[in-house]
């Protein structure tokens, strides 16, 4: 019996927009979702608030000015994003890194996957709704990475200390030592988030089975880094395509079997791990001096005609720089590829059909970046 | 307190203490939340590894005071569009009740305001009527956040009202009354968490949910509904709200205390004075409170169908089974040792139960890890 | 049941055993490093009781975000005979609200005349006014001139 | 004293009631219902029946006006204003009346079995005790009917979720 109903008396979809100004969307970033009761119907990102043009502005800029409008796109993994725009313009260049410059980048590199994952981690817990517990335990232990970082570059923030050809500056003398002693912090930080939250029962029931993604969606929506792997697709660029001196360094790639929130969570711990393996390694294997630039470096930096796209693994997934250059020392055209901005295109298709609140841990697992994802 | 008040030196009328009574409480319950705030922080800083309140005054002990006098004079906004009637008699619609349920609170023998013969139903029949409250602000915001907040608290605080109730129903069953004052003396030996462990384990659950706090917090969860019912309310307003959540918390903790932990009577409460008494009694709702704070800081929120499902799905028949367990002792004449062990092997199956019947789903294949090996080899190394 | 019960005992552990790690900021300062970079700040040459720097315009080409502004004048102290410099620095000012803090002035300068600040002045800078965030060549040789920074970077 | 409070309390029922008819906002009407509610729950406890004066408010206070301020706050409640009229209103008024004219005879024709100025406590003990034991058959047919109905309500909310 289907019952004749008066349609005024009907439930109606109700727009609401989330954003730009709301604790969970982790920056500027709005989105207007259409929800029936609190599943969601529609939804509809809106990007763009935090707009600079950053590229257009690096063109502007020689190579050595460009370094630190990287930092400012990719915030949280400011050495991927320099490691990525060096790579490009040493390739056009075709210059040849020192071994020690090369050690100390990967250190750092891996270091600042570190520092992105806790935030990452930390943020989720909160976004999950942990009063701020799991933010609280991964804050310190990035902030003694942070510390690191901060003796190398002299920034807490905007390192810029990646150069074309090698690094800045040498590190300071107890560097090693150094980075030894905050890997036990990080070490720490790990298993108390993991503690906190991995198998808790109401963290798993949160996450699992939530905007699961197969291997052939993310393949067509262009994911990459974990979210690519939690979804079962064994793509890593510092195994398939290695880059630097990835090839010297025995590791893990952690691949997901359900694409759904918790596997990205466990991928991103998982890399948490394997990335304090590959910095023990290269510590082990760091040469204890030598050069961190090329003998042979130009005073001013000027590259022949040509184009050329240099890609990293940075922690949220495929960072690159697609340069053109028609000579002399400023890009022609430069592109970013941010993985942020590939990632968040896959929002709409995740999120429609779950609940409100599991919007909020979907855009969470993504852990985008407001900065790189508008640049 | 009435008690006190109307000895035969003052020589006062009965209601008329009764006001004073409440009166006295609301001031004292005003001073007390605000601690509440201050326990809250500091308990809850040291769990995240940081120092909570140490600004104004020794420990940070003048912060409660500091924040009430910014709250009193922060501007009190209305939205234009808000509806004026509900949105400024919301407020009052959760204040009154939560401080009405004072009334039946023997926080020592002599400190009742008023004795009441069925005074366990009338604490759960005021404490559950705020979600009128809630929906009125909800509703009357005119912000579809809050009415987000407002339907969701007022789902959950009828959800869960079923389960908190049916676990007293077994409470008044064994101790075969409803007045907390009787419930009490009943306890003069053995603490009747003791004899209803999954009925407290029951209690605990649903009153964190009635009280809206982690991780039942969904109406108010600021990472999904940015405050829920109160996202338009500031000033006294909202400090109101806020006030009358702490003291719903109270309620339920003194509730908690009194009724499974023996209150101001065990261990050796009767016969010692006053004193003695009241410091049993706050020292109990101190670890209730405390229960609450841990869990805010331990747990993620659960998901609004979870909450609903949990409730329906978990408590409500474990609370009906306890009933039964309860009825078989009444009705077989059983020794206790039976009912406290049945219970407890009930208790220790709702624990088991709990979550599965949340998380629903075949236990999940762990990560695959690929290994990459070094293919080049450093020069170091090498050489 | 067993995982809630273990997010339950890392937090409690944590309240027993662990120290906050809070550092009460305006009272106690976090120790920075040597190479901290602040914001950048001119030299005192106390030999010759005059800047280093002798306004080349080298900072003012390179800085990516054009905060600075040079002006140069001839040096009446080379006129005098008392320093080598034949040209110094006249008027200086940089714009600490455009600053992006990359070093890279430091790494242009021929003169070792710029370099970063490294100590707490140099990050407290908080102003009512943006106008107030534009330092002159006093305020930039102040900190140098009073003795109390060591640049740690140096190019 | 118990005189003032009935009369106080009585104008808040009726007041309420009449609001409950007369205000064109569907969800104040809601909002009045409560409110006539609990000033039934307050007769009740004049007449020193507290039990059934917090049945009163648990179940009528809480359950079920929130199911009927559920449905208005959810549905458009603007257009729902244009149809609080009929063309069925004079109909409406004269069941009404035959309604109330109904009731005051049957409280005039009953002859009340006690002395309405005297007060009679029902002990709790008594009202479970006349529950669980004399009317227990009645009473679990009640509850099977209400389960019926429970059940009635989840297959047609079922069969809504199923057109969508």
């Amino acid at each position: 019996m289907v019952l004749e109903r008066d349609p005024a008396l009907d439930v109606v979809d109700m727009p609401i927009n989330m954003g730009p100004q709301h604790p969970s969307t982790h920056g500027v970033f709005r989105m207007v979702l259409v929800v029936n009761g609190e599943k969601i119907v529609d939804l509809v990102p809106h990007i763009g608030y935090m707009h600079r043009g950053g590229e257009k502005l690096m063109e502007a800029m020689d190579f050595r000015q460009g370094i630190g409008y990287c930092d400012r796109t990719e915030y949280l993994a400011q050495f991927s994003a320099e490691l990525a725009y060096c790579l490009a313009v040493e390739r056009l260049m075709d210059l040849q890194v020192p071994e020690r410059a090369e050690y100390i980048r990967v250190i750092l590199t891996e270091m600042n996957r570190l520092s992105s994952h806790f935030m990452f981690a930390g943020a989720f817990g909160v976004d999950a709704g942990v009063f701020a517990t799991s933010f609280t335990y991964a804050f310190p232990q990035r902030e003694f990475l942070q510390e690191v970082f901060e003796e190398v570059s002299g920034d807490r923030l905007m390192y810029a200390y990646f150069r074309v050809g090698g690094l800045a500056w040498e590190v300071p003398d107890n560097f090693v030592q150094r980075v030894h002693e905050v890997l036990v912090h990080s070490a720490q930080g790990l298993k108390d988030i993991d503690d906190l939250l991995t198998k808790n029962e109401i963290f798993m029931a949160r996450c699992q089975n939530i905007g699961s993604f197969s291997a052939q969606r993310a393949i067509a929506y262009g994911l990459s880094g974990p979210m690519l792997r939690a979804s079962g697709v064994p793509w890593d660029l510092r195994k398939d395509e290695p880059y630097s001196i990835y090839d010297r360094f025995n590791f893990e790639v952690p691949v997901g079997n359900y694409g759904d929130v918790y596997d990205r969570y466990l991928v991103r711990i998982e890399e948490m791990r394997q990335s304090i393996s590959i910095i023990e390694q290269a510590l082990e294997q760091l040469p204890p001096d030598g050069p961190i630039v090329p003998e042979k470096m130009p005073r001013r930096l000027r590259t022949p005609p040509g184009e050329v796209y240099a890609k990293v693994e940075a922690p949220r997934g495929e960072w690159g720089v697609y340069l053109v250059s028609k000579g002399g020392d400023k890009p022609y055209r430069l592109k970013m590829r941010s993985p942020s901005f590939c990632n968040l295109s896959a929002l709409r298709e995740m999120t429609i059909g779950h609940y409100l609140a599991d919007a909020v841990m979907i855009l969470g697992s993504m852990d985008i970046v407001l900065c790189d994802v508008d640049r | 307190m009435t008690m006190l008040l109307s000895a035969p030196a003052i020589d006062m009328p009965g209601a008329l203490a009764s006001v004073l009574g409440l009166v006295a409480i609301t001031l004292v319950m005003t001073v007390g939340v605000a601690y509440a705030t201050w326990y809250e922080r500091k308990i809850i800083a040291r769990m995240q590894l940081r120092l909570g309140p140490t600004r104004v005054g020794p420990f940070g002990l003048l912060q409660p005071i500091a924040d009430m006098l910014k709250l009193l004079v922060k501007e009190d906004l209305r939205p234009a569009t808000a509806d004026p009637i509900a949105f400024e008699l919301a407020v009052f619609a959760i204040f009154i009740p939560s401080f009405l349920a004072f009334v039946a609170v023997p926080f020592t023998a002599d400190w009742l305001i008023s004795p009441l013969p069925l005074s366990l139903l009338y604490l759960l029949a005021i404490s559950g009527l705020s979600f009128i409250g809630f929906l009125m602000a909800g509703w009357g915001s005119d912000n579809k956040y809050a009415l987000l907040g407002g339907m969701r608290a007022a789902a959950q605080l009828i959800s869960y009202e079923i389960p908190l109730i049916l676990a007293m129903v077994g409470v008044v069953m064994v101790t075969a009354s409803a007045d907390v004052y009787q419930i009490i003396l009943f306890q003069d030996r053995i603490p009747l968490i003791v004899w209803q462990p999954l009925g407290f384990i029951i209690f605990l659950t649903a009153s964190i949910a009635e009280v809206e706090r982690p991780p039942f917090d969904i109406p108010t969860g600021e990472s999904e509904v940015a405050g829920g019912v109160f996202i338009e309310y500031s000033g006294i307003r909202w400090s109101m709200f806020q006030l009358s959540s702490y003291v719903n918390m109270y309620v339920f903790a003194l509730l908690g205390a009194f009724v499974f932990l023996g209150g101001w009577e065990w261990p050796f409460g009767r016969d010692i004075g006053w004193g003695y008494q009241l410091l049993l009694t706050v020292s109990k709702m101190a670890l209730f409170i405390f229960f609450y704070l841990w869990i805010r800081a331990s747990f993620p929120r659960m998901r609004v169908d979870q909450l609903m499902s949990y409730a329906w799905k978990v408590l409500i028949p474990f609370a009906l089974l306890q009933i039964f367990l309860n009825g078989l002792f009444i009705v077989y004449d059983a020794p206790g040792v039976v009912l406290a062990a049945s219970s407890w092997a009930a208790a220790g199956g709702l624990m088991y139960l709990a979550f599965h019947v949340v998380r629903r789903g075949e236990p999940r294949k762990p990560l695959q890890m690929i290994s990459v090996r070094a293919t080049a080899v450093a020069a170091r190394s090498a050489s | 049941m067993l995982g809630i019960l273990r997010s339950m005992s890392v937090t409690a552990k944590v309240m027993l055993t662990r120290k906050p790690v809070t550092i009460q900021y305006p009272e106690v300062h976090r120790e920075i490093p040597n190479r901290d970079r602040a914001f950048p700040i001119l030299i005192w040459d106390e030999e010759k009781d005059e800047p280093f720097c002798t306004g080349c315009h080298a900072c003012e080409r390179a800085c990516p975000v054009e905060c600075m502004t040079v002006v140069m004048k001839d040096n009446p102290k080379h006129a005098a005979g008392e320093s080598k410099r034949r040209k110094i620095i006249d008027e200086f000012w940089i714009d600490y609200g455009r600053c992006m803090r990359c070093n890279i002035c430091v790494e242009v300068c021929n003169f070792e005349a710029i370099g970063m600040n490294n100590t707490w002045a140099g990050h407290e800078l908080s102003r009512y006014d943006r106008s107030q965030l534009v330092f002159d060549l006093d305020q930039l040789l102040s900190q140098s001139k009073a003795g109390k920074v060591d640049p740690g970077l140096r190019a | 004293m118990t005189q003032v409070f009935f009369y106080l309390i009585s104008a808040v029922v009726i007041a309420g009631a009449l609001g409950v008819v007369l205000v064109r906002n569907v969800v104040y009407a809601a909002l009045l219902l409560i409110m006539s509610l609990m000033g039934v729950a307050g007769i009740y406890i004049l007449l020193s029946v507290e039990f059934l004066a917090l049945v009163q408010v648990l179940v009528y206070g809480g359950a079920v006006t929130v199911l009927v301020l559920f449905a208005l706050m959810l549905t458009r409640t603007g257009e729902l204003k244009e149809k609080l009229d009929g063309e069925q209103k004079p109909l409406a008024a004269v069941a009404a009346i035959a309604l109330l004219g109904t009731f005051l005879a049957m409280i005039m024709q009953t002859a009340w079995p006690r002395d309405v100025n005297q007060l009679t406590v029902v002990p709790f003990t008594d009202i479970g005790d006349a529950l669980f034991n004399r009317w227990a058959v009645p009473f679990e047919i009640a509850s099977g009917v209400l389960l019926v109905a429970l059940i009635g309500a989840v297959v047609i909310a079922m069969q809504e979720e199923g057109e969508r």
